[in-house]
């Protein structure tokens, strides 16, 4: 396939992914996860120059499919107590890099996020900013999401619970 | 030759003035643990939590690191003691030390690495130089700009530190009270914590802020078990928890000096969620007394006062029972703000597969993510929000009569006041009244 | 059996410190609204502030709602009481109270959306229910955990409510002034907005934040057309306005307890901004005096004491004529800060397509987004900044000394004390009296 | 047309609006709507999951072309005080997702955007988050803006006024 | 070349530079410069409507190649302090207008930025927002920054230095 | 008629509270300027913080503008005044004026713009106009409004203002103390700065803000030689300053009254880093022994207290001696942030080329993105925080000791007390004897 074409697909799949998660459709973005999808969210740290600023003991999320639908489920029961009412969540996403892979069905996709997400009657809102590497692979004739790590910009984070999606 | 102030300066008691005097006056008519009534305003007050940070943090032992965190010499990790900066750091020596991260000179921070590994803290500002030990070792142009510095009398100010089973905590220098006088009958519960077998942490903490004050946290963990069947309604329904009742069967107890912690053993006969490998190894750690309790239970949350919390949670997963152990602090960073240091500690000779899988099981259920987790931070915000908005209402109190009146067991083998039902609100009145007791108190000798 | 603390609780009044009582005796030396003088500092001091959220707004009657906000059974809004937070709700029963959105267990928010349509609000956080009469009718394992639990004692707080032609207001439970007498002579010209048809709010409120202290708006629409000509000086170059020295026609009228309205009247002759229609309703509604008025009225802007603001405007649009009321609610968040609520009231038999007309007006010229608005918002905000850049200049007074020693009207067939030129300020300096009685007294029995 | 040449001339489009309105173009930027253009941008409202957030009877704008041109008339007049001095500000469009119509000479092109004002010598900056719903229609050789719904992310709206068009 | 692969290797370069700073690889990042580099931002300024708000006089940064390396060099010493620990940014890249120039090996590229800068443990970060208008010189097969001129939205910087680059 | 009230209205003194008297025998016993020893809360506690705003701000003069910044009559910048918002402006009169920037009617800003060029001042909320000289003008709808307004006691409140070579100061209008008087012995100093040349300014000045007290720069500017060599340690290692020990070479001066100086000269029988035709033109202007001390600067920095900074610095830049002269004010904007205004000063009869390159050489090393700078707001930003997590520790000093106890010199053409070697703090110490010795007084007759 034309590179275009690559990138523009990928990016339509991450476009597509925002406005799933920024309007709650959360049973319709986990279509988009293979069945296999690992989905990590390690700590980013304060660190001397040259010293790794990403943990990899701990991290924020570590999940598989089977926890992700765990999580959307209990979003959906009358007692997701933290996303009811829901946050206004807007993810943008930009600088999108699309590498391929040696295999011919897999690609790599780094971009950015910036999440914003308001609550209540607040006039502030907490902006989650990072870095996502992917890996999506080429199934029924679309892509799907089969891993994600996730970099986000915060040794300290700012906002009150990861009740959200990245 | 330049001699320095007192290494650590004897503070003056802060004077109490007018505001001061009639706020403390007005805790004392407002504030009845006793009874189970507690005015909203103690979790929005600035003031009140300037008293706080007067009386209350100075005058506690407070967690720290944990020792696993540092295992080699100059090894350090930044963390606050209350509200001041502080590094722990083994030094040269293998001794653990907590240093005050704040220049002797002229009081730049001379650490500002979350963690790593040091022979010395060079300070940005002047170069004065201290080695991992606190001593100062190098003055720039000593000669050309002091003549002599005394060098001996400004190493890093260094608080007290002493150590529980690999809990290493913290105290302002003037602190009379031990940390095992601070921990009394709370060391036979923290056993089952931390001496049950040697733990270690599985990696730096997860850290967050949330916009709640302090206490309902503390307490929460010391003392609420009431709240689980409604905050965390959907556990059951997601198959994790049996059921929504779960919650209510076990202990809860009060070990003295509002430390706080509740047992949870589940329904009748249920079989226990450790592998028989680690029984046999908590079974040579702990007494035979403690090894009873904790082959029963299914969960144990507890507070060490003022701010520190343990968990041990079990849960069904995937048709699998899987537990985990974890440690956090919920440290004050403004009246109405924490920020949350959020450790998990796994027993050091299990195999690593294991300690994967228990901290996946934390990180999907507790912490900064967890489905558990989440709805707790929404209630303690909201509740903040709502004490600050009612302010101006001192007559709205929060109800913790829960138990009042209940007697409590004869027969427990652990110390304090244990009672045999979880819901129980015995915890958190302790837990208010050791505050209380702190704030009226003249807080005295422990000051720095 | 768990007893109550009284259900509503009998605040004691706050001890008046020394910082307070020298606060109290600073304004009273510097504050001279019948003289027209008033000191820079009282719009962004937080000191003064913190006074008047104990003394103004728990000693008032404050708007929170419409009563065609929540027309059916179980409709609810949240909203503020002043200070505040609470919920608006028709109970089963039809009627309407105004709970305090504080649970009585442990002061969660028992609801936190805006609006919606409920039977009961569930407590998140231990699960307490509330009927949505605010009665308390779910305890969770209440025999397990409480023995008895006094639910009969433990509803949610409810306010004094009252409503005047769909206007609902509430007040602290202890303020003893009747809504009645607390409006008084302001009923004859509040009828102009709301009692001249059946009016409807057509939909919910635009709400956004400005940096305002809450009295510079309040006090602009009680008394400023002074303002007009100059602030909205683009009006009359769009052709919306017919000229610039426009808002000078008309009365200016104070109401009395602070109350204060501007009406504006246009050049002699110049033709009724009202349907044919609407005005056979209107003569229906009101008395001939009322009617006599309202005729000729071009735009009406007026302020209900301390922060509920009222306003009809007209213009020329796209050649036509179009008027339009809106109410609005400048509800403090801080001393610098105000949320805006801002309605578009309509008269509920007019067409569709009216009612959508008379909102596209509204939200061109006033509102968020309106062009009107727009530079008020600007103007507050410089101001409130400047008043907390010259806080240490006591001296730096603003005048509101326009139309001292004018004589009142003698013939108007309204109350109050009424103005034949809308160029005037004794709206103003009735507004800062009534505000500064509030301050200087005790507040006394008002408060919860 | 191809779809990457449609893709590529909505997203020029969306980037050239943003430029005029940051650079106080006004008139310029009335150029790129059509003369029946519709620009609404409902209030959105914190609700219980499932119910509707955004209100289908009030709103925060509700525009059509006289209208938009009246604001920007008035904004050039010497009485434009709430805009002069101007803000700074600046209005990132991402996300951008282009659907063809019925109509082949119209699109649906909706896309994010962050928009970041700064006035005087504030060092904070309101940020407005949200999604713009546009219809734009084929007209002289170029696209205009038919139609334009506005999602805001906040309830309350934490900006000074709406001085300012999205 | 066609005018989709311009845009795509413009783009492709941003993006790259982008990732370069954000993972602190600044001797990689002075690759992408050509030797005669202009690397400027001028002051913004509060005006009354119409009055230029960019300072032709002073700016926060006038430089070349052998200022920005020093610059880089300074920050890989021991003793660069500002920097050390790092902060944690991100630079968000959108809006980018690419045009030719009359020269083949040159084009202009406009682009907005947000500039995402954590620092320690801090839940607050920096935003610096604004415009960047480069122009690309083709060299090596590639593309080098042979100028740019960085707009800032604000008249008061909101971030303690400017250790970091644009 | 309306009156004006006192065009400068009498501020009274704010009364003494407890908690003022309490604060202020506090800094009284623990603040010990002359042995060196600075609590640190007096960084970030808000309360000390506000007391500097009414005692040290209005009663200093302080730079506000250099007067190339608004060569023709109309031109204005607008700036701080201490707190107070100001326009400096040149009148039709080619006066220079200092208008406090708050229309006389209701506190408006008249002027929102940084700078430009201006007949008037038309406020924008009720047309209030002003000429650039201050005087109101135009009331609108005077007569129907007011009957009559008594304009000539409503013009804008104007400051102090006189200038020296350049740079203008304004004051409160109760100082007593001429400009003269308050300079001193630093005029001597500043002469090397502004009367060497013609100085003109090459443009706006950058802006920043920076999380730091206004003290720590100050004090740095004034005193502190002894950081070059570790915080901008990587200078010598980029060739950009020969070494490291440079920084110690040359003069520390108290030149009276909390202003003080540091005056490098580098290593022995260096090189003038002027070129020679300016020396000659230095030469006209300066006294002999001026100029002398003049030719063999390397670097001098300087602060006039209480928050102006001068520096002279050099360095060699692609093989080539470069200087630039730099001015900047510390504007305190909170107990814990300034923005900072920095300008460029050069000659103003060098050619465009030079003041390029003089500019560029201020742009790499000082300013918003300095390569020198930024290790300097690092510094004062950790040392501002780290004062404030100690707040509670009142014995927490700053060491300010380094050459107390040697000899000033004897024989330095220039006045103050003069010191040979650079690594001192005496002039720390002076600057923190007279921010005491204002905290301390009444402040009196210098507040407006
Ligand atoms: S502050 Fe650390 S050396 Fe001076
Ligand atoms: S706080 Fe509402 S049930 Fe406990
Ligand atoms: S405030 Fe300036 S004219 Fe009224
Ligand atoms: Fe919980
Ligand atoms: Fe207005
Ligand atoms: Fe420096």
């Amino acid at each position: 396939m034309h590179r275009f074409e690559l990138e523009r697909e990928v990016a339509e799949f991450l476009y597509r992914e925002a406005e799933l998660l920024d309007s709650n459709r959360l049973e319709q973005w986990l279509e988009l996860l293979t069945e296999d999808i690992n989905y990590e969210m390690p700590l980013r740290m304060t660190r001397e120059r040259g010293q790794p600023d990403v943990s990899s003991q701990t991290g924020h999320f570590s999940e598989d499919r089977r926890s992700l639908e765990l999580r959307v489920k209990r979003l959906g029961t009358d007692f997701g107590w933290a996303e009811n009412p829901p946050s206004r969540t807007r993810r943008f996403i930009s600088n999108i890099r699309v590498e391929n892979t040696a295999d011919a069905n897999e690609v790599k996709a780094d971009s950015y996020f910036l999440l914003y997400r308001n609550r209540g009657s607040s006039t502030q809102a907490d902006l989650i900013s990072g870095e996502r590497q992917d890996l999506l692979r080429r199934r029924d004739g679309g892509w799907k999401l089969a891993s994600r790590l996730i970099l986000v910009d915060q040794a300290v984070l700012g906002t009150r619970n990861l009740a959200i999606f990245f | 030759m330049v001699k320095a102030e007192a290494p650590f300066p004897n503070r003056e008691k802060l004077p109490v003035n007018d505001r001061r005097a009639q706020l403390i006056s007005r805790l004392r008519q407002d504030v009845h643990p006793a009874e189970g009534q507690i005015p909203a305003y103690i979790f929005s007050s600035p003031e009140v939590y300037e008293l706080e940070m007067e009386r209350i943090f100075p005058c506690c032992w407070l967690l720290v690191a944990h020792e696993s965190e540092i295992p080699e010499p100059g090894d350090y990790v930044t963390r606050s003691l209350g509200p001041y900066p502080v590094i722990v750091v083994r030094g040269e020596d293998g001794k653990i030390r907590i240093l005050l991260n704040v220049c002797r000179h002229r009081g730049m921070r001379v650490c500002r690495a979350d963690s790593g590994n040091t022979a010395d803290f060079l300070c940005s500002y002047h170069g004065f130089n201290y080695k991992n030990t606190g001593e100062l070792i190098g003055v720039p142009f000593e000669k050309d700009s002091y003549g002599a510095f005394d060098k001996s009398q400004h190493g890093l100010l260094a608080m007290k530190v002493d150590s529980y089973h690999g809990l290493i905590f913290g105290a302002a220098p003037g602190l009379e009270e031990s940390l095992d006088q601070f921990l009394g009958g709370m060391k036979w519960y923290l056993d089952l914590y931390v001496k049950r077998a040697e733990m270690t942490v599985t990696g730096p903490p997860q850290r967050w802020a949330v916009q709640s004050n302090w206490k309902l946290p503390s307490e929460n963990f010391a003392s609420d078990a009431y709240h689980v069947p409604n905050t965390h309604a959907c556990m059951p329904s997601l198959g994790l928890f049996p059921n929504i009742s779960y919650a209510k069967f076990g202990y809860h107890i009060h070990a003295g000096n509002g430390h706080g912690i509740g047992i949870g053993t589940g329904v009748a006969d249920s079989p226990t969620i450790w592998p028989e490998t680690l029984l046999q190894q908590f079974e040579k750690n702990l007494s035979p007394e403690q090894f009873s309790i904790l082959k029963t239970v299914k969960n144990a949350h507890a507070t060490v006062f003022p701010n520190l919390s343990f968990l041990i949670s079990s849960m069904t997963y995937e048709g699998q029972p899987i537990y985990h152990t974890t440690m956090r602090l919920w440290q004050p960073v403004g009246y109405d703000t924490i920020e949350v240091a959020s450790w998990v500690l796994v027993e050091k000779d299990i195999p690593e597969e294991s300690k994967k899988k228990t901290q996946r099981a934390y990180i999907h259920t507790f912490g900064s993510s967890g489905m558990l987790e989440q709805d707790d931070t929404e209630n303690w915000i909201n509740v903040t929000e709502n004490s600050r908005r009612v302010l101006q209402l001192p007559g709205v109190t929060f109800n913790y009569q829960m138990g009042l009146g209940r007697k409590p067991m004869d027969s427990f083998p652990g110390p304090g006041e244990v009672y045999e039902c979880k819901f129980h609100e015995a915890n958190a009145r302790a837990f208010y009244q050791r505050w209380l007791d702190l704030l009226l108190g003249d807080g005295g000798d422990a000051s720095i």
